[in-house]
């Protein structure tokens, strides 16, 4: 495969193997970094190795910290505690233009007063590399971002997911070793965004540079991510893949933060076998497969498409009884809402293709799921 | 929804200020142009001929020439003063980390809103103990007091108008302070800059009371040397005068409004784009 | 960001601008309001008495009393007419369908950029063959014609800080035209009116240019009235009266800074809640 | 079940039955309605019956004539043709403020000088009732959004969600025959318009009211329309139940707006049957169940979901070989991008518990599906 056979129809795109000469990514690792103002913490401190060449990404909702690590890494703020170290070199005291990073912004923040080639140009100009150079860098750099004759337009000229290319363009032109992208893609619709995913995907499998990724859109950190760091008030609560964060939350803020989550609230859990038996404050006897050995193991986690509903009392090894309350389809999947012991709603997905029984509002079903997907987790 | 009350006041408005406008803005002209191209010494209508007498007279006025060279002069020297400092104190005010911020602001806008007289008389025995009566540095100076709030009110307008974020973007990039400020900072500002300087010009050229206490014969502007014109004579060479400044003034209005104009359409552009 | 080229410039202007503001501010204080407090016919320092003898002249004098009320007179009517006007032109302007709403406002603002003199001898005329010169209706008219840019700007700025939906919602609730105008925007527009009405107040009370041409003896205002005494005699009653008028303007620049405050606080608890 | 019961504990929320004495909706009937700006055709004619107490949603991309439809049935703009019934009553040239609509805005629209309560007051203060009767309406309005305790509060002091519950609240208590609501959630993040989602459908339920709701987010009027008309370039392109709508989309443009859909280039159709073999621009035979009358059967559509990805050729009825080029995770749904022919990129999802394969980058794979599940569409 290689990168000419893609432009020739619009149809095709592929992925294209990493382009000779390109830089490789380096290593970051946040060494018990820690940021204070005054006496609030707004970033706890912290340890983090990010793999060269990693495309790592950081999700929270705001207020997180997210915002706080990407100035510390980009060099904006000052750290209170702690360093950081890009390739085992510590950074500390470094000046953002010393730092060699691309960072793409949420609102692009291309030089409306440039045109598009002046603006890829601009940290070719600031780093005194040749004129006839630049050219033909600025030139591979749209190439590589599948864009042409734009070079002489104004950005104001461009749509939104063509002025994000240029972004891109821009921030990776001079080979950085890390690339630290902010919500790149929440200022465009959609349908773009999903697009805008794969192309930048693709961009870092060609350029192969370290890309610290900053969202609030799970969906977005999970297409993309190879590891997910997820935030909340100043720390990281759990790191894994898309996955892994998915099928084992740690507690219950992963839990709800990714995807839907019925939790359901227990009052006692004893171990069985290597799993355990829990007792939900409703009184069903529920077993999960996996045990729990932190402390205040408050929730059970079952994930809605996990469970079926269905008419007759199921054979599977944890059932609850309910009435139905909702029932709505969307893309492909109906949903179900079925309120348990008149205390709980708990929503259900189940792909039509694959549904067999789809009950009418008010009717009393069963829900019936396996222990394997039935998680013991704690409060935080 | 074309029936709303607003509408209804609209189509009244409409007729009433375009009426009361223009009024107000054609008084003046219609007054003082068909003055300033009467033949006779006294103005009577209907006008008997044109004659351009009164222009010719003003353009061999030594005195009129004189005051409105000094006019120019002290107006340039307050736009620049006043851009130069009212820039500072923006950029200070909107993208530093100020302590005092709104104070500044408060300090920046005080000359604005204090009563010109006052302003003149407090001046004056300091002006006087300086020295520099009659000097047109020290009238430039004090204008620019003034003056220096109208360009702090356009730059900072102009450096609200964008996100801090392109200017770090640029140092991510690779920009010092220096490149920053040349390539991002400024090339967003310069309009807002000019029309600041455009308005600092313009009040200057148009300030009597300062200028009435700090000039002598020898740097009067135009404004005191016309008032002191008409208390003396109603001569129709002030028409002259005064239609030429309606003309000058007229301009740099439409100057601002051009710049202006440009503005809103690239900025219009992104917003749409985004 | 605590390094920037911004924060250096900052804290430069910081120091810079606090004095340069207060010399400009206090200048005028600094000189006046010791003279009007001196016990010497002719100031000297250091100050041998503190004496109130000035204001003691200042409160008994007749002619400073009719000037103060008379500049009072004028303002309140100014005010009036100028919120009237400005307030309909804005509501036209914004929220009507105004054909063509840029020359309207261009009309509206246009007294604000013509020089005043040209203003005054254009209007004299006028004004004379009315005959209705010392007239301080006359004087509050041609203020107002300035004035009313004032309120034109801060009720636009008012009107376009909220959404019509707003006015479109009431309406859906079952408000005819004048219901809706009452309870949704009237409550809106209030400040920018009140701001509006005492820019208005302060322009005609600092206004000289315009009030010497159109005023006699009965109808003087204040700044004419001191005006014409400092050209007579320079009588420390004139800083007694300068510092009642000084006092007199930073106190409309409090309301107004109080106004504004208020309203930010309003606008910015709606901005972060939604 | 009976309403007081789910405010004893805040987990239990659930349908209420519709309150006595409240209005019934009427039907509204759109007849031949249309809007010119000089020549542009805002919306072109138009005819549409609203069902009494339905609760139907407009959906379409902005610049569709979802606006101009909602301006004139709240009657903001006036109607170039055509007009518009509202319990079988000609409302042509009635003024907003005498049609008795209520109406929800984007941005909640609430007046921030009055109090909640005097906000909720104020329609019915415009319909002269007496003070007594507005107190205790105002109170059994503000309990029916679930909100109490804040009538002395401003709006500006509550969240994004109360402030939306308090618009739903002041809308309603004047019992209009219609609510219009226009994009009422997009200002509230995710989570939040999820819960108002539900909410908003118990209050249609307690009301009774018809409720016409105008989205550019498809999944809301999914979980919440009966039925739902989508609109494109001026004109209602196809109206249905979110079912009907995803399964049976009558052409690229509903296909592609509603969920994921492949989509693929016909070159030829033969009728089979029932149903019809078309031969895309690949070359390859599909078959499907379902035949065509249309002009320009150009694609077909298959969804994501529908197709199983393996390692050995399957035995369905369409088989199309491919290379997986992408594979991501996202909560609890596995999607792999098959890239087809060398020419187009398909999607296929599958819920993880029922994934059997899971392949790897770059590997060939086969996708097969249904002829049941295969649709020939045309192009608009």
């Amino acid at each position: 495969m290689n990168a000419a056979v893609s432009e020739k129809s619009r149809i095709v795109s592929r992925p294209v193997g990493r382009v000779e000469g390109q830089s490789n990514g380096q290593p970051i690792d946040y060494i018990g970094i820690c940021k204070r103002y005054g006496t609030a913490l707004a970033l706890k401190p912290t340890d983090l190795r990010i793999e060269a060449g990693e495309f790592f990404s950081i999700i929270g909702p705001s207020g997180s910290g997210k915002t706080t690590l990407l100035g510390l890494t980009a060099g904006f703020i000052a750290a209170s505690e702690g360093h950081i170290k890009i390739g085992g070199v510590n950074i500390e005291g470094v000046p953002p233009f010393k730092r060699n990073i691309g960072m793409v912004f949420q609102n692009y923040s291309l030089f409306p007063h440039k045109t598009v080639g002046q603006n890829i140009a601009f940290p070719l100009q600031m780093r005194g590399v040749p004129k006839r150079e630049i050219a033909s860098r600025v030139e591979s750099a749209l190439r590589l971002v599948r864009l042409e004759n734009v070079t002489d337009r104004h950005p104001n000229a461009l749509s939104g997911g063509q002025q994000q290319r240029v972004a891109l363009a821009r921030a990776s032109v001079y080979n950085p070793s890390l690339m630290v992208m902010d919500e790149p893609l929440s200022a465009l619709d959609k349908n773009l965004r999903e697009e805008m995913q794969y192309e930048i995907k693709q961009l870092h499998a060609k350029l192969g540079c370290t890309v610290l990724y900053v969202t609030h859109d799970q969906g977005e950190a999970a297409s993309m991510a190879r590891r997910i760091a997820i935030m909340n008030a100043g720390e990281i609560v759990q790191i894994g893949s898309a996955r892994e964060l998915y099928r084992n939350p740690q507690n219950r803020f992963v839990a709800a933060f990714l995807g839907q989550a019925n939790l359901l609230p227990v009052a006692g859990l004893e171990p069985l076998g290597s799993g355990a038996v829990a007792t939900t404050q409703f009184g069903d006897r529920l077993v999960s497969t996996k045990g729990y050995e932190g402390k205040g193991a408050s929730w059970l986690c079952v994930r809605p498409e996990a469970m079926r509903i269905t008419a007759a009392k199921p054979d599977t090894d944890n059932v609850v009884k309910g009435v139905v309350v909702d029932s709505t389809f969307m893309n492909g999947v109906q949903r179900h809402r079925v309120n348990i012991h008149d205390r709980l709603v708990v929503e259900q997905f189940e792909q039509i293709l694959s549904a067999s029984y789809t009950p009418e509002i008010g009717t009393e079903v069963y829900l019936g799921w396996r222990a394997e997907d039935t998680l013991v987790i704690g409060d935080s | 929804m074309n029936w709303t009350l607003f509408d209804r006041i609209a189509k009244l408005v409409t007729i009433g200020f375009s009426v009361f406008g223009l009024v107000y803005l054609l008084t003046p002209i219609l007054v003082i142009v068909p003055i300033s191209f009467s033949a006779d010494r006294f103005f009577s209508l209907p006008m008997h001929d044109i004659s351009f007498q009164w222009y010719d007279r003003l353009w061999n006025s030594t005195g009129y020439l004189l005051a409105f060279t000094n006019t120019v002069i002290v107006g340039v020297v307050t736009a620049l003063i006043a851009v130069v400092l009212g820039t500072l104190a923006a950029l200070a005010v909107v993208r530093g980390n100020v302590v005092f911020g709104r104070v500044i602001s408060g300090l920046v806008m005080a000359p604005l809103v204090m009563p010109q007289i006052i302003l003149a008389i407090g001046v004056f025995p300091v002006v006087a103990s300086l020295g520099m009566l009659g000097s047109k540095l020290a009238v430039a100076a004090v204008h620019a007091a003034v003056a220096t709030s109208l360009v702090f009110t356009t730059v900072s307008s102009a450096l609200r108008g964008y996100s801090p974020n392109m200017e770090l973007s640029a140092m991510t990039l690779g920009a010092g302070h220096i490149h920053t400020f040349w390539h991002v900072t400024f090339p967003m500002i310069r309009l807002g800059m000019m029309v600041g300087a455009i308005f600092a010009f313009a009040f200057s050229f148009d300030e009597i009371i300062i200028a009435l206490f700090l000039t002598d014969a020898s740097s009067v502007t135009l404004p005191v040397y016309m008032w002191n014109e008409i208390r003396f004579q109603m001569d129709p060479t002030i028409a002259a005068a005064s239609a030429v400044a309606i003309v000058f003034s007229l301009s740099l209005l439409s100057a601002v409004a051009l710049l202006q104009r440009a503005g809103r359409n690239q900025k219009s552009s992104t917003e749409t784009k985004l």
